[in-house]
């Protein structure tokens, strides 16, 4: 079967079915709280004595302080956090990288790793060899370095012990809402299914054959001969379409949950994870798992 | 097209991937992404559908007004396409952002309905006809426009009713139009002549259907094949700046047209399902 | 004049090898050399075989990093200079392209005490060379060389061209006012023109 | 040419008076012509004779003057500019291409704001003629290229795109290959290589609704010596099987055509080199 057309009449609702109950929603301009002694903060603002909140989301209480996470925005950044990014301008000593946040992110030129060693100085040849390092659609991982008072993000990709940021090579890049990424201790991660994920905190997921630790190329040269194999190719594709459905279901994306809607999604084929209907089951069955493990 | 930015390892990964007939998302070159179809959503228009491609979401709507004849053809109707970019699908068609696109859509749809009778469409030779517009709003871009847009167009053309009028002549020779009291009284359009537009992309070696956008950029020329019931073509078109080798052009017509067959079909099968609804079948329209 | 080789866009010439290179007019393509001008086939030698160019007299080209420009300056002000770019090597342009001198970029050394009012000013013609480019619509380009920076320049006060006498200075021979310049050795072969 | 929004445009409700003539809506005839035999006396696969001239205008870079018998095609090339209105790196030049009927060119006068089909011939122009052009040579900049069809007898996109390609050959715009076009009206049985816009009128025509039979006009433009094809449309009905033979037949026209185009650019190298010894 090469196309299929279906009616609106069989349209799937994506939403998975929880015990839990659904948290209140807050909408703009709605009252959270009129007690006074409270902290006003992201998301909310004050009129009369009261906290309200200045956009849709649900209310999190931290001591004294009230916030209002949105349920959908851009990315809002925080220090040491692992973003994928594509560079979308090259300026004078910095790089512009969009990370789906509000504003572009910088990554100065003294903030990455150029090939010949950590101390080097960067010369003005650096400078105009800039686009021969990173141009504009390269994507790279790296991390949060500092929040700028705009609120735009500076960036850095000095690779630490095992964690290798820089510029990626051939795969594929994912967007979901920020949100649905889960904070972990690593965002980085082989999984066993044979390849290699980076979970970027801004929502942006990349999906690569597994790297072998032990390359070392400057960071900067990428590898175009080589194709990927059809059988690893085949695990990424998967991969893709797995994250796609729970992203679809809204369900909190890291390393087991993946992992487990793959294992779900292999009594299916590739293509048929397109198909909205087995979308569902997958995200369905990967909240079942989850909700066992609890 | 509105582009999107990618770099050479990602357009590899993805060359790469046609080459081994494993595409990004897992289909294969010959495979179309899930359709979503539905007519009549527009209470106000003569006839609409919409059409979501995985996403490019395409609402198609299609009014019917009374014109006079062109001179050179007094005995035909008038049809007429016009695309919206709107900037909903993305920021770059802001202003006067998608005009160049909107206008080639809408040129090359025109030419490619070249086929359609227009004759049944005229009310008075040389005096009425009815002109239709074809209005055509890209909601949301994910690739694919031309396909998606084609199967839109025909699916409004099908849910299309024009009302019956009478035309009749007064002294004078003017012309007094009536129209029938009953607003149920109308008549349907034979979609048979109309066509579905078929875009093949050419990435590296090997052509593939239903490009997605990062496909799209990926392809340096796409060959459009405008494909009837009958398996006839009425218009061929490229685009993207490459070239191709005339041994490829045939084969790509080729494919092409076969697939084009089975799309028309396909939507005919749809259309016909929904058609057995009944006219009280809920509609969804962008909700659920 | 007889036996010179008339080309045509997407004639092929020869074969690519070791010994014939690909040059200016012309592109390579699976194995062979191949003209993109009408014009007139020319083999430069060099250490290893030939260059293989197509010239044709009104070539429009554009500037390319690396190029040697002729350029008139045109608006100073602290951090940089707009000038327009007139020449690239020995072709004069049609129409001037805008280009940017940034400080940074006047000399390659002390950087930090350059001041462009007094190695530049409006009115001058440079030889610059042309930077990668970074930011559309205009070229950045370098006089950080010894042999780029400022060939022609009239004096404040008389409007006569002045004469080097260093590195940084220029002086009028009518009032034999001293002006500063970020001033070019000129080289013997730049002045022999024809 | 800018549109002149203060120009005043005749009024629009003007008919030509050739519609009112008595043969002019009836449908045309099908059962007459004889295979091998064309108003002119043509063959069915014969090419109008050609006639090709570079350097007419000379404020322009390059241009070039095309005539095949009334169709009449100028072409104007100007120097690379800077791309209007854009803001990001592009590390391909750009062609803009304008197509422009005169407004006495054709049997309706044409309006000095170009229409659509206008439009959608300088899309067509500019998706032939980008394969052949080496924009890499200039980013950032954009190439004018003007064709002004002065008249109009068929195959009018054809003409323009060969001698557009011409005229960029005379502006010494880098190219790959030189681009040739030659188009082919099909109508049931009968063939027409390089139309007449009566030719190109039957068979864009849909005789009756019902008819299956082919009925098109086809325009191809060939690379001869990349041996590619660089734009290809159809508008009309056709059957997958005509193509088979009908694209290699376009291709050995486009071949035939090409190396007049060449040999005109010779004919203007030497010319030059011969100015050069005098001077």
């Amino acid at each position: 079967m090469a196309h299929s057309i279906r009616l609106a009449s069989e349209r799937v609702d994506f939403s998975v079915p929880s015990d839990k109950a659904p948290p209140q929603l807050f909408t703009p301009g709605m009252v959270i709280s009129q007690e006074s002694g409270f902290m006003r903060g992201h998301g909310t603002y004050g009129e009369d004595d009261s906290i309200k909140a200045s956009v849709a989301g649900i209310v999190d209480r931290v001591n004294k302080l009230v916030v209002i996470k949105p349920l959908k925005s851009r990315y809002n950044g925080e220090i040491g956090d692992v973003v994928v990014g594509r560079i979308t301008e090259v300026q004078q000593k910095r790089w512009k990288v969009d990370t789906n946040a509000r504003l572009d992110a910088t990554l100065f030129l003294y903030s990455v790793n150029l090939p010949g060693g950590e101390l080097r100085r960067r010369s003005v040849e650096d400078e105009q060899m800039m686009r021969k390092y990173l141009t504009e659609g390269d994507l790279i991982s790296a991390e949060v370095q500092n929040i700028n008072s705009d609120g735009s993000l500076s960036l850095h990709t000095r690779s630490l012990k095992n964690i290798k940021y820089g510029k990626l090579g051939q795969g594929m890049l994912i967007k979901v809402f920020p949100s649905l990424i889960k904070r972990q201790k690593t965002h980085f991660h082989n999984l066993p299914c044979g390849a290699s994920i980076i979970l970027g905190n801004n929502g942006f997921i990349w999906i690569s054959p597994v790297i072998n630790a032990e390359e070392e190329h400057g960071g900067f040269t990428i590898n175009l001969e080589d194709a990927v194999p059809k059988s690893v190719r085949e695990v990424m594709v998967r991969l893709r379409n797995s994250i796609n459905a729970l992203a679809a279901s809204k369900i909190l994306l890291f390393d087991t949950s993946i992992q487990y809607a793959y294992d779900q999604s292999k009594k299916y084929s590739v293509v048929e994870l397109l198909n909205p209907e087995v979308m569902l089951d997958v995200a369905v069955m990967t909240q079942h798992q989850l909700q066992m493990l609890e | 097209m509105a582009s999107v930015l990618l770099n050479d390892a990602e357009k590899t990964f993805i060359l790469h991937g046609v080459e081994v007939d494993l595409r990004c998302d897992g289909r294969r070159r010959g495979d179309y992404r899930p359709m979503e179809l539905e007519t009549d959503v527009v209470s106000t228009a003569s006839g609409s559908a919409r059409l979501r491609l995985a996403n490019t979401d395409i609402l198609v709507g299609v009014k019917t007004e009374i014109d006079v004849p062109y001179p050179e053809n007094p005995e035909e109707g008038k049809l007429e396409f016009f695309v919206d970019c709107s900037a909903n699908a993305t920021p770059a068609f802001e202003g006067r952002g998608g005009e160049d696109l909107a206008n080639e859509i809408s040129s090359r749809l025109s030419r490619a309905y070249q086929s359609l009778p227009l004759a049944p469409l005229c009310i008075v030779p040389k005096q009425a006809c009815w002109k239709l517009y074809v209005d055509i709003l890209i909601l949301e871009c994910g690739g694919n426009f031309y396909d998606a847009i084609s199967l839109a167009v025909k699916a409004a053309l099908f849910n299309t009713r024009v009302p019956q009028v009478t035309g009749s002549f007064l002294d004078g020779g003017s012309v007094d139009l009536e129209v029938s009291d009953d607003p149920f009284q109308c008549w349907r359009l034979d979609i048979t002549k109309a066509p579905v537009l078929v875009t093949l992309s050419k990435i590296g070696d090997n052509c593939v259907v239903d490009p997605t956008a990062e496909e799209e950029t990926c392809s340096v020329a796409s060959i459009v094949v405008a494909v009837l019931d009958s398996g006839s073509l009425t218009a061929v078109i490229k685009i993207g700046e490459g070239s191709v080798h005339e041994q490829t052009l045939i084969e790509t017509i080729k494919t092409a047209q076969k697939i084009g067959v089975e799309l028309n079909s396909s939507l005919m099968t749809a259309l016909n399902q929904e058609e057995s609804l009944g006219p009280k079948r809920q509609r969804f329209g962008f909700l659920k | 004049m007889e036996d010179k080789i008339i080309c045509v866009p997407g004639q092929r010439l020869c074969l690519s090898d070791d010994e014939h290179v690909s040059g200016s007019g012309t592109y390579e393509r699976q194995g062979y050399i191949y003209a993109t001008v009408a014009g007139v086939v020319d083999l430069v030698k060099q250490d290893k075989g030939f260059l293989v160019q197509v010239h044709n007299k009104e070539q429009s080209i554009v500037p390319m990093p690396g190029d040697v420009v002729t350029c008139k300056v045109n608006v100073i002000n602290q951090r940089l200079c707009r000038c327009s770019i007139t020449c690239i090597g020995d072709t004069v342009l049609m129409r001037p392209f805008r280009a940017i001198l940034r400080k940074e970029d006047v000399r390659a050394t002390e950087k930090d005490s350059i001041e462009m009012q007094k190695c530049f000013r409006s009115g001058d013609i440079i030889l610059a060379k042309v930077l990668p480019m970074k930011e559309i619509h205009s070229y950045q380009i370098t006089t950080a060389e010894n042999e780029l920076g400022v060939v022609i320049a009239h004096s404040e006060s008389g409007g006569v061209s002045m004469v080097p006498i260093s590195w940084t200075e220029m002086q009028c021979p009518k009032t034999y006012n001293r002006e500063f310049r970020k001033v070019a050795k000129v080289g013997p072969e730049n002045i022999v023109i024809d | 040419m800018p549109s002149d929004s203060k120009r005043i445009t005749g009024p629009e409700t003007t008919i030509p008076y050739h519609y009112y003539l008595s043969d002019f809506s009836r449908k045309p005839d099908f059962k007459d012509p004889k295979v091998g035999e064309r108003k002119n006396g043509r063959l069915p696969n014969e090419h109008r004779p050609v006639f090709l001239k570079t350097g007419v205008n000379s404020q322009a870079k390059g241009s070039a003057y095309l005539e095949y018998e009334n169709t009449k095609v100028i072409c104007s090339v100007f120097d690379p500019r800077e791309i209007p209105n854009k803001n990001e790196f592009s590390p391909m030049g750009e062609l803009y291409c304008e197509f422009k009927f005169a407004p006495f060119s054709c049997i309706k006068r044409r309006g000095h704001i170009r229409d659509a089909e206008e439009k959608e011939l300088s899309f067509s122009l500019r998706r032939a003629l980008e394969p052949a052009v080496c924009r890499h040579e200039f980013p950032n900049f954009q190439v004018d290229i003007y064709v002004y069809i002065l008249d109009s007898d068929g195959s009018d996109l054809a003409a323009a795109i060969t001698c557009a390609s011409l005229a960029l050959a005379d502006a010494s715009v880098p190219m790959y290959d030189l681009v040739t076009a030659v188009s082919v009206g099909i109508c049931r049985h009968l063939q027409f290589v390089d139309p007449t816009n009566e030719e190109e009128q039957l068979c864009k025509k849909t005789a009756s609704a019902e008819s299956i039979d082919p009925q098109a006009v086809i325009t191809l433009t060939y690379m001869s010596t990349l041996e590619q094809v660089s734009e290809f449309t159809i508008s009309g009905t056709i059957g997958v099987c005509h193509l088979e033979d009908k694209i290699p037949a376009l291709i050995k026209h486009c071949n035939a055509i090409y190396p007049l185009l060449q040999q005109c650019l010779i004919k203007n190298v030497k010319k030059s080199l011969g100015k050069k010894k005098y001077s």
